[in-house]
């Protein structure tokens, strides 16, 4: 057998944990205050003349309609979702079911389920991963106000402390009708948004 | 599925291992923290007990000692046994770890240390499990805020 | 001193550099050669992308069924403008590029994988000398040759995003692709031994009884070698989404993800065209045009593959490997051996109705018991 | 010249379509072999523990829910039996056949969950976990119709149910109940026969009996590996010794005898929900909860009772001070510490197989980081 057997460490080395620390403690020194929520949009952005309109008319059109969202759940409200996207509920017909592993190629997240501080550095970097323009719906109570685990000592209150959301849907779980309640509200406001979606300039995370 | 009672295994224990039993009553067993791996081996070996399943490992904050619950299985003899021990004082709490006699012992210990902040000695990885590295203080502690 | 070309040129026979024949009066469908590139080739890019188009919606809808789901009806009439948002909103996606990628083997690595089928697409014939050069006599050992480039982008797509999880798909399936190539290419042997010429409109003129009857077992084994060319499943072991997340495109974004798209897309149409020009009699049907009879040939390929892919697991990366090379291979040499003895029996006449029986019942013995002695050694066991 | 070959460190990461939420693995690779697997928990850990010391008995039922979110009936039955052990509390005869009812279709929901999981992660695109979900479906509408909630219900309280059945319960499940059977080996016929799953999963992620034990695993996991344990019957709680079933056991304890476990562990709750239907025909209509106080202030003590929920042993470790609140509140989880035998599992299989046998092992993050 290869001569790399000692390299092999059954358990992770400690400092590896402690950059891991380090990280958390950073995100939770700096997420005191929730981010605003991106509301421009509700001013409507019109550029005036034909052109734009009918090519942010197209584009909302296109967005919309093919809005892929991350596959990413974290706890109980995780099983709702997935009901949602199963047989009954079929989420298939908006043209969503392609659920992208991959950041890069994601247009949404959905945060189902309870975020702790120990998760949170990893739910901020694939934030910072994906390719603009992005949204986020928060799914469940825990996702939108840290639900009945808001009090705990690891449970981050609200994930709007680590992310700009665009959508609340509120529920423990909520049932599937609510989260496509909660999409179609995002439907709407992405055929309002028009191609000049000013990202939310946030510093990255490392 | 019989529950053995403290007192009528209490004799043959202290026989085997001298001046390990604190105190036994009907359900539990009280040992003393350092005569953990004996007594554990003693349980586990002899044909009679024969307590070859670990079921629960936790442990209790009452402010003035720490006591430490082991709850163990006989499958052959069909019988359990409820095994405690108590530590003393609030800082740098010591017990014998039993990983070495059941593997199932070593996350469950991994988060005893990691929330009430007792050290298993021999433990072959004992670090934080539910809690991230740089997080002070243990949150199962009746004193935590 | 021998020292500039033209003296090179003017030293060499006369035969060497003198067109055999000229080009422009050889029989193009269009009269001008200009002309005919020119249609042909925007035709044949247009030809694919609406396919591609076509074959997304039809993969999307006909596996909802099977899954008990109703696909995609909500964007534009039975969902049909459902490929077109999907194009529109990627092209229109940010385009990420790691910063501690390669950037050009990156940036190429999209362009390499899509350029290949659109190559491919020149030699297939839709129809008597229609197509860009339909009557190339050396049409399928083009279409082989141009069809390994895809391995090398895979790989440069994989090497290119200096990830972990793309390197390890890269690799996985660039080791799946040419193990799975040998067994294909002596597959195409079998049918080249039987039409006697390379080109594929001869190969279809000689079809008149579909390949498929005729060498059952040069058919599958094409078909399972192009669903491992196409990387799915069985064979995908590239997306595992279950193992490495996206496999090598998993750092691409925007326009490039789209390309890889495409490239996958494209790929399952030119196989399935492939297979209708060498298995199934490309053009040839009894009433409809014959335009129609390749399409609806290409959409019953294609059914085939979605079929398969909504109900089989993937098999793991050495599984695989044994397959390719301790089942298909030695199959596909003792398949070559009977079909070569075939052709010498009947004096290179060997398409005749009466061998279909005998080819399908060899095909089945072959397979069956070559399965039996190969699950011996080593394959899986089931006591129960 | 040996060829120089190197260690790959790869990290399974908290976010990964497979792992069935927040779960990490740092695995050590040469080239697609494992050599290493080192799993991380604590990424969903809420801290149930220390919360449940802030609220009263009732309060604390819905955590039990959110425990193990697929299978949160047992979660319920578990802790109030153990507070009904704890203060003494005698639960009619009514409530004890709806709890077994109720808890017998949630296992059936898990292990059929946990089927599609593990075929899914063998490859299937999704299609026998839709064909599961479909029976998941079915089953849920019955929930929605107890207890209000498609999903973490809520449903019993200390000293019985919360409600009894509505009339219209029994027409719907007598109707699930006939049509259950074909559609069940539909399923079955699906997938048994098949070649790539057999070769996938047979010889893969394997446990002796002695390791098993010594990892105190339990459920499943534990029945596979050919140890014959079953808390239903070896001590037996409620009234599981009015039931026939027999418990089944696998034979060399990996992924293809977890599966199979599961699936003949399916028909066997049907079985059990048959009998429970008809024996609960005679039970006259009566109360469905003791009385209880709704401030419960159970006698100082403690207690550690131990259920067979659908992952395994779920136990609860009550200490009560005599107030309303607990004093100390455990829950042993069976999947946190069948994960503990991942590693022996995993080490020299492929990282297909590493992901095959996380699977089979059929982990819910609620339970395993509390």
């Amino acid at each position: 057998m290869p001569d790399y057997d000692h390299l092999i460490l059954p358990y992770s080395s400690g400092d590896a944990n402690k950059d891991e620390g380090l990280l958390v403690e950073d995100i939770i020194a700096r997420s005191q205050q929730p981010i605003p929520d991106p509301d421009e949009w509700l001013l409507g952005v019109d550029h005036g003349g034909v052109v734009l309109t009918t090519f942010d008319a197209v584009l909302g059109w296109a967005r919309k309609r093919s809005l892929w969202p991350m596959m990413f759940g974290l706890a109980c409200c995780a099983f709702e979702m997935m009901a949602a996207a199963g047989n009954r509920w079929d989420i298939s017909r908006f043209g969503m079911e392609i659920f992208r592993p991959s950041p890069r190629q994601a247009d949404m997240m959905i945060i189902a389920g309870t975020l702790t501080w120990k998760m949170a550095p990893a739910v901020r970097r694939l934030y910072d991963q994906m390719a603009e323009p992005k949204w986020v719906l928060a799914m469940g109570a825990c996702a939108c106000s840290g639900g009945t685990f808001s009090e705990s000592y690891s449970v981050v209150p609200g994930i709007n402390r680590i992310l700009p959301v665009d959508v609340y849907v509120p529920g423990c779980p909520p049932r599937p009708e609510g989260l496509y309640h909660g999409l179609m509200e995002l439907h709407e406001k992405i055929q309002k948004q028009g191609y000049l979606k000013d990202n939310v300039h946030l510093p990255r995370l490392d | 599925m019989k529950v053995l009672a403290g007192l009528d295994i209490e004799a043959k224990i202290q026989a085997e291992i001298p001046e390990s039993v604190v105190e036994s009553d009907q359900e539990s067993i009280l040992i003393d923290s350092r005569a953990i791996p004996g007594v554990m081996r003693f349980l586990k070996d002899t044909p009679e007990f024969d307590f070859n399943y670990l079921n629960n490992l936790t442990a209790v904050d009452y402010l003035q000692y720490f006591e430490v619950i082991y709850n163990l299985t006989s499958m052959n003899n069909k019988q359990t046994l409820m095994v405690k021990s108590h530590l003393s004082g609030r800082e740098n709490l010591e017990i014998p770890s039993i990983t070495h006699l059941w593997q199932g012992a070593d996350v469950q210990e991994r988060e005893i240390f990691d929330l009430l902040g007792i050290r298993f000695i021999g433990h072959p990885n004992l670090k934080r499990i539910a809690l991230w590295e740089g997080f002070e203080g243990h949150p199962l502690r009746q004193d935590f805020l | 001193m021998i020292t500039t070309p033209q003296e090179i040129i003017t030293r060499m026979p006369a035969s060497v550099w003198q067109p055999f024949d000229d080009p422009l009066d050889s029989g193009w469908a269009v009269d001008n050669f200009w002309a005919h590139w020119g249609l042909f080739s925007v035709g044949i890019i247009g030809f694919v992308l609406l396919v591609v188009m076509g074959f997304i919606w039809f993969e999307r809808r006909f596996i909802s069924p099977m899954q008990l789901r109703i696909g995609p009806n909500r964007c534009g009439p039975f969902g049909l403008l459902q490929p077109v948002a999907d194009a529109v909103k990627v092209m229109l996606k940010e385009d990420i590029v790691p910063n501690l990628a390669d950037k050009v083997v990156h940036f190429i690595a999209p362009i390499a994988i899509f350029v290949p089928v659109l190559l491919m697409f020149a030699v297939i014939p839709v129809h008597e000398g229609v197509g860009l050069i339909p009557d190339l006599n050396v049409g399928i050992l083009f279409v082989i040759a141009v069809g390994s480039i895809e391995t090398i982008a895979v790989f440069m797509a994989g090497w290119g995003s200096n990830n972990k999880y793309s390197i390890l798909g890269a690799m996985r399936s660039v080791a799946m692709m040419v193990s799975y190539e040998m067994p294909m290419a002596f597959a195409v042997v079998a049918v080249v031994l039987v039409t006697g010429t390379l080109s594929l409109q001869g190969i279809v003129q000689a079809q008149t009884i579909p390949f498929a009857l005729l060498l059952p077992m040069a058919f599958i084994l094409y078909f399972i070698g192009a669903l491992a060319e196409l990387q799915r499943t069985p064979f995908d072991l590239l997306e595992a989404e279950s193992e490495i997340i996206a496999g090598y495109h998993i750092e691409y974004s925007g326009m490039k993800f789209a390309m890889f798209y495409l490239g996958e897309y494209g790929g399952a149409i030119i196989q399935s065209a492939l297979i209708t020009t060498l298995f199934l009699a490309g053009w040839k049907g009894p009433f409809l045009p014959p335009f129609l009879w390749f399409m609806i040939k290409l959409f019953a390929v294609f059914g085939m593959i979605v079929w398969i892919r909504a109900t089989w697991p993937r098999v793991r990366i050495d599984q695989l490997m044994s397959f390719a090379w301790k089942y298909m291979l030695p199959l596909s040499i003792v398949n070559l051996l009977i079909v070569a003895l075939e052709v010498i029996w009947f004096e290179g006449d060997a398409v005749t109705w009466w061998l279909v029986p005998i080819n399908i019942v060899i095909c089945g013995a072959l397979l069956t018991g070559w399965a039996t002695f190969f699950k011996l050694r080593g394959g899986p066991q089931v006591e129960s | 010249m040996a060829l120089k070959t190197d260690l790959v460190t790869l990290n399974i990461g908290p976010h990964h379509p497979s792992t069935h939420g927040v779960f990490r693995m740092r695995v050590t690779l040469d080239g697609e072999m494992v050599r290493e697997v080192e799993p991380m928990f604590g990424y969903l850990h809420r801290g149930l523990e220390k919360l449940a010391e802030g609220r009263t008995y009732t309060q604390i039922i819905p955590f039990t829910d959110r425990l193990d979110y697929v299978s949160s009936m047992q979660g319920n039955w578990g802790y109030c039996l153990a507070v009904e052990t704890l203060a003494g509390i005698e639960v009619p005869e009514r409530a004890e056949y709806i709890r077994m009812i109720v808890s017998e279709l949630q296992r059936m929901i898990n292990h059929m969950l946990a089927v599609g999981f593990f075929i899914t992660d063998l490859g299937a695109m999704q299609t026998p976990f839709l064909l599961m979900f479909r029976e998941r479906e079915k089953l849920v509408d019955l929930y929605e119709m107890l207890c209000g909630q498609r999903f973490l219900y809520n449903y019993m309280r200390i000293g019985g149910v919360s409600h009894d059945l509505p009339p219209e319960f029994f027409p719907a499940v007598t109707k699930f109940m006939d049509e259950f059977p074909s559609y069940f080996q539909e399923f079955e016929d699906l997938l048994i026969g098949n070649e790539i799953i057999q070769a996938r999963a047979i010889g893969t992620g394997v446990i002796s009996a002695e390791q098993a034990i010594n990892y105190s695993m339990s459920g499943p996991c534990l029945r596979a590996a050919n140890v014959d344990w079953d808390l239903r019957r070896d001590a037996p709680y409620s009234i599981y010794d009015r039931f026939k079933f027999d418990v089944i056991t696998g034979k060399n304890g990996d992924n293809w005898d977890r599966y199979r476990v599961r699936m003949e562990e399916v028909m066997q709750s049907y079985g059990i929900v048959q009998q429970a239907l008809e024996q609960l025909q005679e039970v006259p209509p009566g109360p469905v909860k003791a009385k209880v106080p709704n401030l419960l202030r159970p006698p100082v003590g403690e207690v550690y009772v131990a259920i067979e929920a659908p992952k395994g042993e779920m136990g609860f470790y009550i200490v009560s001070d005599g107030s309303i609140a607990p004093y100390r509140w455990h829950v042993r989880s069976p999947d946190f510490i069948n994960l503990g035998a991942l590693r022996d599992m995993a080490i020299g299989s492929k990282i297909a197989d590493l992901i095959a046998t996380l699977a089979s092992i059929d982990i819910c993050l609620g339970s395993v980081d509390r």
